[in-house]
């Protein structure tokens, strides 16, 4: 999306309802800036997420997919989050390999203690999609305005 | 009037066609098959005998873009999405393929008129080109198809040192028009040679004494209710391969696309191999793969011929045969209703 | 048809300083469906509840959408307000434009912006929620403890405590477990019997506690507050309740020579046997592998003496099913077997021995009354020989080590040090001529006044610490020890002549807790030690819902941890039997039975066991019937976590409240 | 094979079984079909087994196992792993179907035939060796090493992982690796290559749905892709997107449950290397957890459906190479 | 490479593993010939203080028993580390033991090729 001349990606954050969602919330309680661009959607666990989700906002436009959960050890549910671990290793290698850039999706475990680093996180995220521009290789055209 | 132009100047021609209408014409890819492309400087005309995908393409491609739309609660807006269409060649269509427009153009051009496709077929050129190697799964004369002089607006005939050229129609004859200064009018009599070489090897095929009597005799109860379908159809994979690569295959669906600022009409193929073809409301009118697989069949040899003179609804391109993963085609079909 | 309501609360200035709430409330009533948008200053406050709860009556709202902080703060509010009102708790959806989004952005412009699209995906949302109603489940008033040491009689008798019945199994003959076996107890030192055996007498004595001994569980089925169990009664060929305990029976026996498991096979006890004087319940049990009467039918002699005529040589296995609410894991430890460790030449020397049986040793009641002497002359303890002069304990046998092959277990056992240090200081105090050497490769004593006993073993016992490990243990002719071990302070390798040398042995899970843990659905680590539903916050829990841990079947522990996470766990269990019913969270996952392949997949990825597989009958397309093996949800198992929806292929598996459709409708709404 | 064929028709005639799963003869050598045979009259008109007999027999044992009676299946050594992958997911009912192991050495594929030049072949004959190509322009003899399609160039096993009984020497698995050799190609590609391959590849793709009807995998009641419910439901590839989203999707379903047979490929009527997708998974999975083949046991759990403390992060696509 | 990348590459050993108990020691049947006993070896290589090792008698004294490896906990395997530094060791000086055009001399009918191949892939570099 351009704003005012420059370039803003379309974040799409899939946070887990008992570590990131609540670091995010921990984020916003220390007032811990960062950009608009990030859109937040809660999931009870990150082992929720399916692929087709992450292919879905690639779609509709969004530029970057980045996927929070609780560190490993620490899912609410036990162990969704291992089968996030392994679900999202093998889907992004995939992405990868289909020559997908890679730096357009991630995983960051995010406590819901660490408002800080869920900040960092989003930061750091924005700024390699904002680098790598528009999302053209996993777009659908009909999506666009 | 036949006319012709040696064959190393071939690029010439093609560069010709293209300065003013979009060229497109069959090029080996890197697996060595043959798909239509459009033909730019270095472009090399492919020397298989036929394209994997046929030229329905062209004219009723996969998927057409029908019109927009906005909902806003109650109101609908409809936006006409139509571009002005633009003239295009197809160059080099086989008989085959060239037959296939006949078929289609009785279903998208009989009342009511299908204006996409109807705009195609105005718009397009289609210059064909005789067969000089037929392969094994040949078996367009079975259905009355010479393939060594193809319909289409113009036909070519290529040999060693020229190509040929003739028109059918009134769009043939503009077509060599256009290229007249390319061209050389000659004498029909190495065409008419090479036809006679071919016809010999086509009259050898291996299906070119398959007979479609049995459908012309029987009723279509009587074809509809034999026992052999089952037998036919049962390792059949329900898949669309066999539709999506004949050349009259002509049933579509037509969905609606949520882009989240509008909604897109579009039409795709459909197949009536799919489990979900012409599904209503209330359920399926075909149930099982038998059923949807006597369809395929029971509509190119029996519903198509009852409504279009005897006319069969297909034109042995051969394309299902070297395709279908687990190799039931037509001509088993035919085949197997012929033993009796 | 949709209508949607939705409200923009200023929070005061937390949103409204960064975000134009009017131009969000404005925006928002262009969507499809929204029939009612308004901005008002706390939406939490009970006049913004009131706000809610009025226009849900007037506009007839099918949905509501509030606009404030996170739903973690006030979902739970609005969610009440709206019942309250009539509509669908579930049908409230929350866009957090607070802490993810005014709190976070400076920029008014970008701020609205960004709460617009947050409210639209909230909005998308809520289209798609349907009404759920929590499912219930009545609650069956009954707990089942199995295993009876310690952390099953703790977690017993403070079920009892609250009012509820309990029912303790216990494989062995009497309760008491493995404490029953320890003589002295650390850091206190004091006795361990005295301490155990009235918690035991309370048990026998609390009518809300029935104990069922000699007995096992054969199938547990059923969900949280629903257990159904079967147990089996195994014969004992005493009827329990005619039986006194007198032991006239156990004195008449002729058959002696019957190794006795309770002094760990250091002597021996008889056919027919009450395990140790205070055994609960006090009832003699019949070894029929021993009992000349059952092996060929000659004997009777117990039958004869039995005042109360208790015996009964044909008794049978009783299968009893009772239902239970809660069920509890207390199945303990066993030391691992140590015949593979060579080195220590444990199989070779009688006078090599595990601390347990140390413990025995030790002990009053013990194969030696409790002088402590060399087992190789336990039938001539008065030999000046007998007692032993240098003893050497040896640490971490069997723990820490990745030796699989010879049974060794990753872990650290957790309770060896101290009772080392115990066993070292007793010694010292009883026999002070006596040399303590204790090798060791670090001495972990956390826990209150541990370091201080420990401490004391060293400065005023005198104990020997060596930091090194034994190498090599060799029994001489003349029946002494060679002990070669490194000293890695000095670097310097010891020989060490001992009497008497004893393994701190590795504990492991009871051999009988995997099966017990495949019963109850209750995921297990690789070393067979139960999980828990959260390794910090629900350390007394397993993730099977209703199935509770207690003891040292979770993970190495000493006693007083035991007993503080029995007493944890009995708290658990009572949390939940005081419920007359469960309520369930009804955002939980269901299976569409028509799409299902019944392939599995989303059976082994659910923590909670609450994917069921059935063969039911279908009818197909073409009016056919066929059988297919589908999936089933229980719905109060079920946590609704979604692992199984990303699992399943065919995409039968679907969440409530966070279903495919909303998830991708969310998507949508903030990339439109 | 006539030993083939006579086992089959003494299994019918003892009444072992009621119906054989097996290859039938065509118009020329090389479109087999496959087909249920009940007598031994139709076996001795049709029944083949031969270097032709490629397709995968397994999936059709889904609805066949359902039925009355017990039946026979051939299945060579690599269509061993799909059965046994079914029967792990309790696809197949085991107990109505006996298997006989065939032995295998590779199958000619028509189109790498075609593509070697040959036109108009009007039948093929293979000796083991060398296969003889007739066409309606003469007849010539090649190398049958080089008429194998990918599935067979690059074979994983000639060992059969399960049957009943087994007709010829059972074989071993095969280590070398060999099938991974294109997907590490792709891999030390840069990204952009990467994607100029496989839109290339993809943009190819006629949603024919072979490839999924095809794939013992691919055996969901009702696929996602034909779901209006599931959000995804496609009925072509309407753009780039949906192309790759198809394959994606298909892909991911089918990871660490492929066991790598190849038919999508064999089937694809556009020649796209659609297996290679698979591999890539079918390495990735054992780079990261380990070595696996699906379909070697009904017992180990796939490993998408399993996970271990210590697993790596998915930071680790990012410290890969070919990102240039 | 350095002198501990090469040991622990030869060794295949991972000294991290190690966790101090001394068993290895405690277990070697010829502790007190030896300056520098096994688990001094595991230590000193994992600190890379290797020199004072390759320069130790101790090299040459170990029984290559394996007790150690046997008997230790965590399964580090001392011995293959002490046969490594040897193995180091008796590269450095390697150059200078066999040339290649020493070989040809070194030949008789009754040396097996192999033993003159092995001994050349051994004490040369």
């Amino acid at each position: 999306m351009q704003v005012n001349g420059e370039f803003r990606p379309l974040i799409v954050a899939f946070c887990c309802n008992w570590c990131s969602y609540a670091g995010a919330d921990l984020a916003g309680t220390n007032r811990l800036n960062y950009p608009a661009d990030v859109k937040i959607i809660r999931v009870p666990c990150s082992c929720r997420v399916n692929p087709m989700f992450v292919l879905r906002a690639f779609q509709r436009g969004a530029d970057g997919v980045i996927l929070c959960g609780c560190h490993p050890g620490d899912c609410h549910y036990t162990s969704g989050n291992y089968f996030t671990r392994r679900r999202m290793t093998l889907l992004f290698s995939m992405l990868d390999f289909m020559g997908i850039e890679r730096e357009r999706t991630r995983v960051e475990w995010v406590s819901a203690a660490e408002g800080a680093k869920f900040a960092k996180t989003m930061n750091e995220f924005c700024e390699a999609v904002a680098k790598l521009g528009e999302n053209k290789r996993l777009e659908d055209l009909r999506c666009k305005k | 009037m036949m006319f012709r132009l040696p064959v190393n100047r071939l690029d010439d021609l093609f560069a010709a066609v293209s300065a003013v209408n979009s060229l497109y014409l069959p090029v080996d890819g890197n697996d060595g098959r043959a798909s239509y492309k459009k033909w730019v400087e270095g472009t090399k005309l492919s020397s298989k005998l036929n394209t994997v995908r046929s030229a329905k393409d062209f004219f009723f491609p996969q998927t057409t873009n029908l019109c927009d739309f906005n909902v806003k609660d109650k109101e609908i807006e409809v936006i006409d999405i139509r571009a002005d269409s633009e003239d295009f060649v197809v160059f080099g269509v086989r008989a085959c393929d060239a037959r296939s427009f006949t078929i289609l153009d009785k279903v998208f051009l009989a009342d009511p008129i299908d204006s996409y496709y109807a705009t195609k077929r105005e718009h397009g050129t289609i210059v064909t080109l005789a067969c000089t190697r037929p392969e094994e799964n040949c078996f367009c004369n079975v259905f009355g198809i010479d393939m060594t002089s193809p319909e289409g607006d113009a036909a070519c005939w290529l040999t060693d040192e020229y190509l040929y050229i003739n028109a059918n129609t009134g769009k043939g004859t503009a077509f060599i028009d256009s290229i007249k200064a390319l061209l050389e009018e000659c004498s029909d009599e190495d065409v008419k040679a090479q036809q006679t070489t071919v016809k010999e090897i086509a009259g050898k095929l291996p299906f070119a004494g398959v007979s479609t009597d049995y459908f012309k005799k029987n009723t279509l109860l009587d074809i509809f209710n034999s026992e052999k379908w089952e037998k036919l159809s049962e390792s059949c994979l329900a898949c669309g391969t066999c539709t999506f690569v004949c050349p009259t295959c002509q049933c579509y669906d037509i969905k609606d696309f949520n882009t989240g600022h509008g909604i897109k009409r579009y039409r795709t193929w459909d197949s009536c191999m799919y489990a979900d073809f012409t599904k209503m409301a209330a359920a399926n009118s075909r149930n099982t793969q038998m059923q949807r697989f006597r369809q395929r069949f029971m509509h190119k040899l029996v519903y198509f011929p009852d409504n279009n003179n005897g006319e069969f609804g297909c034109v042995g391109c051969g394309r299902c045969l070297s395709r279908c993963p687990i190799s039931m085609n037509i001509i088993k079909v035919i085949k197997a209703f012929e033993e009796e | 048809m949709h209508r949607i309501g939705v409200f923009v609360c200023h929070c005061g200035t937390n949103i409204a300083a960064t975000v134009d709430v009017k131009a969000v409330a404005e925006a928002v009533r262009e969507e499809t469906g929204v029939v009612f948008s308004a901005d008002y200053q706390y939406m939490c406050s009970e006049a913004g509840q009131t706000l809610v709860q009025d226009t849900i009556r007037e506009q007839r709202l099918t949905g509501v959408v509030v606009c404030s902080c996170s739903p973690r703060m006030h979902e739970a509010t609005f969610r009440k307000a709206a019942a309250k009102a009539g509509l669908n708790s579930y049908m409230v959806e929350i866009a957090n434009i607070r802490e993810q989004c005014s709190w976070i952005h400076k920029d008014m412009v970008s701020g609205t912006e960004k709460a617009i699209i947050l409210a639209r995906a909230a909005i998308a949302k809520v289209m798609l929620n349907t009404p759920l109603t929590p499912g219930k489940t009545p609650v069956t008033k009954r707990a089942l403890v199995i295993g009876g040491g310690i952390a099953g009689i703790q977690t017993a008798l403070d079920i009892a405590e609250a009012g509820f019945d309990v029912d303790i199994v216990e494989k062995q003959p009497t309760i008491g477990g493995k404490m029953t076996q320890i003589d002295k107890t650390f850091p206190t030192l004091d006795c361990a019997s005295c301490i155990l055996t009235p918690k035991m007498v309370d048990c026998a004595q609390n009518e809300k506690i029935h104990i069922y001994s000699y007995s096992e569980v054969e199938s547990v089925t059923g969900f949280v507050g629903n257990f159904t169990a079967k147990i089996k009664r195994k014969a004992r060929f005493v009827d329990e309740k005619k039986c006194t305990g007198c032991g006239e029976c156990v004195e008449k026996c002729p058959m002696k020579k019957v190794p006795n498991e309770f002094n760990l096979g250091l002597d021996n006890r008889k056919a027919i046997y009450i395990p140790f004087a205070q055994a609960v319940p006090k009832v003699a049990t019949i070894d029929a592998n021993y009992c000349l009467m059952k092996k060929n039918g000659k004997c009777g002699l117990c039958s004869k003496v039995c005042g109360a005529g208790a015996i009964n040589y044909d008794q049978q296995d009783e299968i009893i099913e009772e239902k239970y609410g809660a069920i509890v894991a207390a199945t303990g430890y066993n030391p691992i077997k140590i015949d593979k460790f060579d080195e220590f030449a444990y199989s070779q020397s009688p006078d090599v021995i595990t601390s347990l049986e140390l413990e025995r040793l030790m002990n009053a009641a013990g194969p030696s009354n409790g002088t402590l002497v060399r087992p190789s002359y336990l039938s001539k303890q008065d030999d000046h020989e007998a007692h032993p002069k240098t003893i050497v304990f040896v640490q971490c046998v069997g723990s820490r080590s990745t030796e699989c092959r010879k049974g060794s277990k990753e872990y650290c056992s957790k309770i060896c040090c101290m009772y080392t240090a115990k066993h070292a200081m007793l010694i010292r105090e009883k026999y002070p001529d006596t040399d303590v050497y204790v090798f060791y490769i670090d001495v972990r004593t956390p826990g209150k006044l541990f370091d201080e006993f420990y401490r004391r073993a060293v400065e005023q016992y005198g104990v020997h610490y060596i930091k090194g490990m034994v190498g090599k243990v060799s029994p001489r002719a003349d029946g002494k020890l060679d002990v070669q071990g490194s000293d890695l302070i000095s670097n310097e390798q010891l020989h060490v002549t001992a009497d008497l040398v004893v393994l701190a042995t590795a504990i492991e899970p009871d051999k009988t807790a995997r099966s017990i843990g495949t019963m109850l659905t209750a995921s297990m680590d690789t070393n067979d030690f139960f999980t828990e539903a959260h390794p910090k916050l629900r350390p007394v829990e397993s993730p099977t819902a209703g199935v509770f841990l207690s003891g040292v079947c979770q993970g190495p522990k000493d006693i007083p941890e035991t007993v503080t996470q029995a007493s944890a766990c009995a708290a658990k269990v009572v949390g939940l039997l005081v419920k007359d019913e469960l309520t369930g969270n009804p955002c939980v996952a269901h299976s569409d039975e028509l799409m299902c392949n019944g392939c599995s997949a989303c059976e082994k990825v659910c923590p909670y066991g609450a994917i069921t597989y059935s063969d039911k009958e279908f009818r197909q397309p073409d009016r056919t019937v066929a059988i297919r093996r589908v999936a089933s949800v229980n719905p109060a198992v079920c946590q609704g976590c979604g692992a199984c929806t990303v699992a399943c292929p065919s995409g039968a598996m679907d969440l409530n409240g966070f279903s495919n459709s909303q998830i991708m409708a969310e998507v949508d709404a903030v990339c439109r | 094979m006539q030993e083939v064929k006579d086992r089959a028709k003494q299994l019918l005639a003892d009444g072992t079984v009621n119906r054989v799963v097996g290859w039938k003869a065509g118009e020329f050598s090389y479109d087999i079909t496959p087909a249920v045979f009940t007598s031994a009259e139709e076996i001795d008109k049709d029944f083949i087994y031969n270097d032709f007999c490629a397709p995968n027999l397994s999936k059709y044992l889904i609805k066949e196992s359902r039925k009355e009676g017990k039946l026979l299946v051939f299945l060579k050594p690599c269509d061993t792993y799909s059965f046994n992958q079914l029967l792990k997911e309790h696809r197949i009912l085991r107990e109505n179907v006996y298997v006989i192991g065939v032995p295998c050495t590779g199958k000619v594929d028509i189109d790498t035939v075609r593509a070697m030049g040959f036109q108009g072949i009007t039948g093929m004959e293979s000796d083991g060796e060398n296969v003889t190509v007739h066409t309606l322009y003469g007849d010539k003899t090649v190398l049958k090493a080089d008429t194998l399609g990918d599935k067979c160039k690059t074979c994983k096993s000639k060992k059969h992982v399960v049957y009943d009984e087994l007709i010829g020497e059972d074989g071993e698995v095969n280590t070398d690796g060999a099938r991974f050799e294109l997907v590490e190609k792709l891999e030390k590609m840069t990204a952009d290559e990467r994607f100029e391959f496989w839109r290339g590849e993809l943009s190819k793709c006629i949603r024919c749905n072979a490839c999924r009807n095809v794939c013992p995998a691919c055996s969901c009641e009702n696929c996602v892709f034909d779901n209006p419910a599931s959000g995804i439901q496609q009925r072509a590839a309407v753009n780039s997107f949906e192309e790759n989203m198809f394959h994606l999707i298909r892909s991911f379903h089918v990871a660490g449950r492929c066991t790598d047979c190849g038919e999508c490929t064999r089937v694809c009527p556009q020649n796209i290397p659609l297996h290679l997708i698979n591999r890539k998974y079918i390495k990735d999975i054992n780079e990261f957890y380990g070595d696996f083949q699906a379909g070697e046991d009904t017992e180990t759990r796939a490993p998408l459906n399993a996970y271990t403390f210590d697993d790596c992060e998915p930071g680790i696509v990012y410290s890969r190479g070919g990102n240039e | 490479m350095d002198r501990k990348e090469e040991i622990l590459l030869i060794s295949g050993v991972n000294v991290r593993k190690c966790m101090r108990c001394g068993k290895c020691s405690g277990t070697c049947p010829n502790y007190d010939e030896m300056e520098y006993h096994p688990h001094q070896f595991v230590y000193m290589v994992e600190s890379g203080n290797i020199e004072p090792l390759l320069k130790s008698e101790s090299l040459y004294k170990c029984l290559s028993c394996f007790a150690c490896v046997e008997r230790c906990p965590r399964d580090v395997e001392p011995a293959k580390i002490i046969e490594a530094v040897r193995l180091s060791a008796i590269r450095q000086k390697g150059a200078n033991h066999i040339k290649a055009e020493n070989v040809p001399e070194l030949i008789d009918e009754d040396t097996p090729q192999q033993l003159l191949m092995s001994v050349f892939r051994k004490y040369s570099k």
